[in-house]
């Protein structure tokens, strides 16, 4: 998946969960739990949107790869295209 | 506009002294107001003006000079009675209810009684339980008659000639602790409406309704809520009967909370019947239910401790208020 | 005193006589309600005093007060009106039997409450008294009466301050169930009056001749300015305190011993013997007074009711 | 020509007589009769009368047997008219201007009280064809009863079924809302859904309906309750929203620490396995699904509080209420500052599962604004789980009226001893909060250790 996908899959999905960041000022370096302050419950919600958008279910083991905002698209830009 | 110092009795004494000077048909009535001065120095010094027949001392027999009152009002006069006290008053309270309130409506419109009484009431001074009533709640509760409580100079300097105007039996309660109360009056003033309740300080988030001694009170809690960002409207009703619901209710719809306050006991009070006109005209109006402050129900004790317990505090009042604006409970 | 003025007073009692006894019926047939006290046996006093009193001087009544109205003047058909509840009685309809007013002749009404109206009455003699009149107020008012404190009072007062005020002390022996001997420790009231330090005196309720003569002579101190009068008028009711009085506290001698000086009965006798009064002459009355109550009657039957809407007018002045 | 005739009727003595019984006639057919005289003797409510007869006569004929009772103008005897014709019309005939009840007569059927012609006519039965079988023929309730029973049986099967009587217990409190707050609601187009109460007994008041209004309608001329000077520009909507959130925070939690006295219990918990049991769950379920670490401690206050009810009601009027149901209170904390929490109503019969589904639903959708009113009361115990923000203890303050809160820290790796043998686990310390008017230590003891217990067996959670 490009790195456009990636950040535009990013941002539709950061937007359900936390609505009042504003995704294209957000440096890749932004933490989710302590910049974004993400609680658990919005961590596990924006997993399951990365996982719907995305088509790939993202396990519980990758959890640690996905700190900041880069991790993420990083991470979804290493999937290979979306099986959907 | 020219103002002079003067206290509420001597306010009052102008009053009569004046309506005595404008209208031969009015004279004074009643148990030591010639000779003594009047209990509370109120007639001092009008027998010597205006001599025995028009200034005259009563035997202790409150039904029959109260009645005679009523008689001379029908015979043609105008007559100012004076019952020394509310706690006296109940010794006359068949002629008022039954003759003077009723006459004009029994007699189909025939008898008119344009009759004024006056009378002290409230406590607060360590008279104890039988000297210390507050009953106007009781007179306001007849048709046919109407209760006005002047509280401040102004009021009482002219509220008696409209009285005297008024075709119909007008009862003037003053409050006895208000006698000594010494402020600035304007010189001019000779007559007041006795129609209207008076906002006597606006505000925005509550609604205090009072009248008499209170009214000071009330101003006073409204004074330290005012230190805490609650501005609160105190509004002095001038007359029980009829009540000036306009006045109440523009106020409560904008603030959308009423405290009562009432020297009276609250059951079956004035303080109660304002409350149920309060929630049936503006329930929609209301953010929380009407409060009342009203004295103990107790006969009054005579120790001032007690007495000050029993009767509505500054701190009850700023209580009931914050009751209204919510502090969750 | 003329033949012509003894007949007047006949004519006066039998117009009570023939009301009352009307009115007993009326009632029985629900044509009147609430409370009905009938005159019925003390004709003469109401006659007797109020004929020695002039037509602007104000009387103020008790709540058996029919005979005192029709001896005013009220007019007969604006009385059984206002028995019936309807808006051409002389109170509109809303006082009914004990509450008969009549402004336009000085008639202040019955009250209700025993005692009421002596207060009033003192007042309207102040009134007067005040303004240099000495014009006679007169109060009527029963025994019982006189245990109230506010009789205490108004006596007093009245005396105290020399007030033109004509206390007419009804006697009928009776304070509804009450006999005198069980309401008073002094049962003479005039005595008892007497100590107020007024002019004060009995009279025979029953003789009318008696108590105009008495009447004349209490009104005249009093429009010399010699203050109020007392008259105890001793009287006897023929028929129960009200209609709803089983009457079981009188005993039927004593009931027939007090008939036998029916006070209209007595003057009949009189007039008969000194020959101013044929058998003619008592029907031609009887007949005169009996089409006077028909055609009060059929009045008051066709009076109609105050409007609903005006129920709360006059509880306070309409402002002109 | 034959003597005219009259009638001597029941005459009214009293201003309350309906009826009265005739006692004795004073006189028999025959007999003449002058006016006014005596002629019966009639008994009433209040005393035995004696009756006169207003119009001379001869009696004719006796009408009403004494010992009868009759209303009031019922006709007792007739008389021949005897005497001048001029007389009055016997006021029999003088028509009554105005129809009193006594006077309509009733057709066959006895006299009948007002409560029985109420019954009448809430059953629809008509009186006049009602037969009385109480005292002189009076209609007794059970004669309408009868009467409107044999009219249509089946009148009675139509009817609907008892609703059946809601539980003795007190239904789960719905919010009371204050007449103004309810009408500022609707015009600031607020859904009362999502608002929680602040006044006396979890009201509905006015500042709780500002802070939840999303797009402040121009409200009418009322000034404005935070009227701020003209210098600081408006709040936003969201600034606005939690400001009253805090407000309301506030007030609540100053009560609570004003009337209830907390008492504080602590333990520590080796959650190990239960961890290693969702993780090989959350394999199978679905993303959306996956079990949060935190469901795991709500579970298990459900079982602890089902067991341990005394700690599961309310505190009201001075006395504890137990509650039927374990409904879990669960705080959830707004982007942007300011708590909501509402509640998870029969927690105990949810399984763990379906527990943390339940969570995860009420949770999100409490931070998008989006709950029911219900879902906002009827807590009967609080969970306060702060893990998330890496405290790993914390001492919480009980929800008025609820009496008791348990709180939940941070799960942390620590040396632990199991089976005699050192070893890393995961461990996490629960705390309990509870109100000592209403339970005492040892209550709370075995709350925590049923929950500790709980937890260390996840395969029954």
């Amino acid at each position: 998946m490009t790195q456009d996908k990636a950040r535009e899959l990013m941002r539709a999905a950061l937007r359900q969960v936390a609505p009042d960041a504003d995704f294209d000022t957000l440096p890749a370096s932004t933490s989710l739990r302590d910049d974004l302050e993400l609680d658990s419950l919005d961590f596990e919600n924006l997993v399951t949107q990365l996982s719907e958008r995305s088509g790939h279910r993202i396990d519980e083991d990758d959890y640690p790869k996905l700190t900041t905002v880069g991790d993420c698209v990083d991470y979804l830009a290493g999937l290979e295209a979306s099986r959907l | 506009m020219t103002t002079i110092e003067t206290t509420y009795r001597e306010a009052m004494r102008a009053a009569i002294r004046d309506a005595l000077i404008k209208d031969d048909r009015v004279f004074l009535m009643g148990e030591d107001v010639g000779r003594y001065g009047g209990c509370f120095a109120v007639s001092l010094g009008l027998l010597e003006e205006f001599g025995p027949e028009r200034i005259r001392d009563t035997p202790l027999s409150e039904s029959a000079f109260v009645g005679a009152g009523i008689g001379a009002a029908l015979g043609g006069m105008r007559p100012i009675v004076e019952i020394m006290t509310v706690n006296f008053s109940m010794l006359a309270l068949d002629q008022v209810v039954n003759n003077a309130a009723t006459l004009l409506h029994m007699s189909g419109g025939q008898l008119n009684v344009p009759l004024v009484i006056r009378m002290t009431t409230g406590a607060g001074r360590q008279l104890a339980a039988q000297h210390s009533h507050s009953l106007e709640g009781w007179y306001a509760h007849i048709p046919g008659i109407r209760i006005v409580v002047p509280a401040t100079l102004e009021d009482a300097r002219g509220m008696l000639w409209t009285a005297l105007l008024d075709p119909d039996p007008v009862l003037i309660f003053e409050p006895g602790a208000l006698y000594p109360v010494k402020g600035e009056l304007d010189e001019s003033v000779r007559e007041v409406d006795i129609d209207r309740a008076v906002v006597r300080r606006p505000g925005r988030d509550a609604t205090v309704i009072t009248y008499g001694a209170t009214l000071g009170t009330s101003l006073a809690a409204a004074e330290e809520l005012a230190g805490r960002g609650i501005e609160v409207e105190v509004i002095d009703l001038r007359t029980l009967r009829p009540l000036d619901d306009a006045t109440l209710l523009d106020s409560v719809t904008r603030t959308h909370r009423a405290v009562v306050v009432d020297e009276g006991w609250r059951t079956g009070s004035i303080s109660a019947e304002i409350s149920a006109r309060i929630t049936e005209q503006a329930f929609f109006d209301l953010d929380a239910p009407v409060e009342r402050v009203c004295s103990a129900e107790v006969p009054m004790p005579y120790p001032k401790h007690l007495e000050d317990a029993a009767l509505p505090q500054q701190a009850d009042i700023v209580a009931a208020v914050q009751r209204t604006i919510g502090d969750g409970r | 005193m003329s033949a012509k003025h003894r007949q007047e007073l006949l004519r006066q009692m039998l117009r009570i006589r023939r009301f009352e006894e009307r009115c007993a019926e009326l009632y029985s047939a629900t044509k009147i309600r609430g409370f009905l006290h009938l005159y019925v046996g003390e004709e003469a006093v109401a006659t007797g005093v109020i004929g020695a009193l002039r037509p602007d001087e104000p009387i103020v009544s008790t709540y058996r007060e029919h005979g005192h109205a029709l001896a005013r003047g009220v007019p007969m058909d604006a009385v059984m009106a206002e028995m019936y509840g309807r808006s051409t009685g002389c109170s509109r309809g809303r006082g009914g039997s004990m509450h008969l007013f009549d402004a336009d002749r000085h008639f202040y009404g019955g009250n209700a409450i025993v005692g009421g109206g002596l207060p009033l009455a003192v007042g309207l003699g102040l009134a007067d008294a005040m303004r240099g009149s000495h014009r006679v107020t007169t109060c009527f008012f029963g025994d019982g009466a006189v245990a109230e404190g506010e009789f205490h009072e108004s006596v007093n007062l009245a005396t105290l301050w020399q007030l033109p005020v004509l206390f007419a002390c009804e006697n009928n022996h009776y304070a509804m169930g009450t006999a005198l001997a069980r309401s008073h420790a002094q049962t003479d009231l005039a005595l008892r009056a007497a100590s107020y330090g007024l002019p004060a005196w009995p009279v025979d309720g029953m003789d009318v001749l008696a108590v105009e003569d008495s009447a004349q002579r209490a009104v005249e101190i009093i429009r010399a300015g010699g203050g109020p009068v007392f008259l105890e008028l001793r009287t006897y009711r023929f028929r129960a305190h009200s209609m709803y009085d089983p009457d079981r506290y009188r005993d039927k001698a004593e009931v027939e011993q007090w008939r036998q000086r029916d006070p209209v009965e007595l003057l009949v006798t009189r007039m008969r013997s000194d020959g101013e009064l044929d058998d003619g002459d008592l029907e031609a009355l009887d007949r005169e007074v009996a089409e006077e109550l028909v055609r009060a009657v059929e009045a008051a039957e066709a009076g109609p009711l105050e409007p609903v809407e005006d129920l709360t007018r006059f509880v306070y002045s309409e402002r002109s | 020509m034959a003597a005219e005739t009259f009638e001597f009727t029941m005459p009214s003595l009293g201003a309350d007589m309906d009826e009265g019984k005739l006692v004795e006639w004073l006189v028999k057919p025959g007999d003449q009769v002058a006016k006014g005289d005596i002629v019966a003797v009639v008994e009433t409510a209040k005393a035995i009368m004696e009756v006169e007869c207003f119009r001379a006569g001869v009696v004719q004929q006796i009408i009403v047997e004494p010992g009868t009772t009759v209303p009031v103008g019922a006709p007792l005897a007739t008389l021949a008219a005897v005497g001048a014709p001029a007389e009055a019309p016997p006021v029999a005939e003088v028509l009554p201007a105005v129809p009193t009840e006594a006077m309509r007569p009733e057709h066959h059927a006895g006299p009948s009280g007002p409560l029985i012609r109420r019954l009448a006519d809430q059953l629809g039965v008509d009186l006049t064809t009602v037969q009385g079988t109480g005292s002189g023929g009076a209609i007794t309730r059970a004669d309408v009863r009868r009467a409107a029973g044999e009219r249509a049986p089946a009148a009675a099967a139509a009817a609907p079924p008892r609703a059946t009587p809601p539980s003795p217990q007190r239904a789960a409190r719905v919010a009371n809302i204050s007449p103004y707050a309810r009408e500022l609601a609707e015009r600031l187009g607020v859904d009362l859904g999502t608002v929680q109460g602040t006044g006396r007994g979890g009201a509905i008041r006015v500042d709780d309906v500002r802070a939840a209004a999303v797009a402040p309608a121009p409200e009418a001329a009322a000034p404005e309750r935070y009227e701020r000077p003209a210098t600081v520009e408006e709040p936003d909507a969201a600034t606005r929203r939690a400001e009253a959130a805090r407000l309301t925070t506030a007030r609540l939690m100053a009560r609570s620490k004003r009337e209830i006295p907390h008492y504080y219990l602590r333990t520590t918990v080796d959650v190990t396995n239960a961890l290693a049991w969702i993780r090989d769950r959350n394999r199978e379920l679905p993303v959306a699904e996956r079990i949060l670490p935190a469901a795991l401690f709500l579970r298990a206050t459900a079982i602890a509080a089902d067991q341990v009810p005394a700690l599961n009601g309310f505190w009201e009027d001075d006395h504890f209420v137990p509650s039927p149901s374990v409904n879990l209170g669960v705080p959830v904390s707004l982007r942007g500052g300011g708590l909501i929490t509402p509640a998870i109503a029969d927690a105990a019969g949810l399984k763990l599962p379906e527990l943390a589904v339940r969570m995860r639903d009420l949770a999100t959708r409490a931070k998008t604004g989006r709950l029911r009113g219900s879902e906002l009361t009827g807590a009967t115990i609080t969970v306060t789980n702060l893990g998330d923000l890496g405290v790993e203890l914390v001492y919480g303050v009980i929800y008025p009226p609820q009496v008791a809160l348990v709180g939940v820290g941070r799960i942390v790796e620590r040396p632990w001893a199991v089976d005699g043998l050192l070893g890393i686990r995961s461990v996490a310390t629960v705390t309990l909060s509870a109100d000592h008017r209403a339970s005492d230590g040892a209550t709370g003891a075995r709350l925590l250790d049923v929950l500790g217990r709980s937890l260390s067996q996840p395969q029954n959670l």
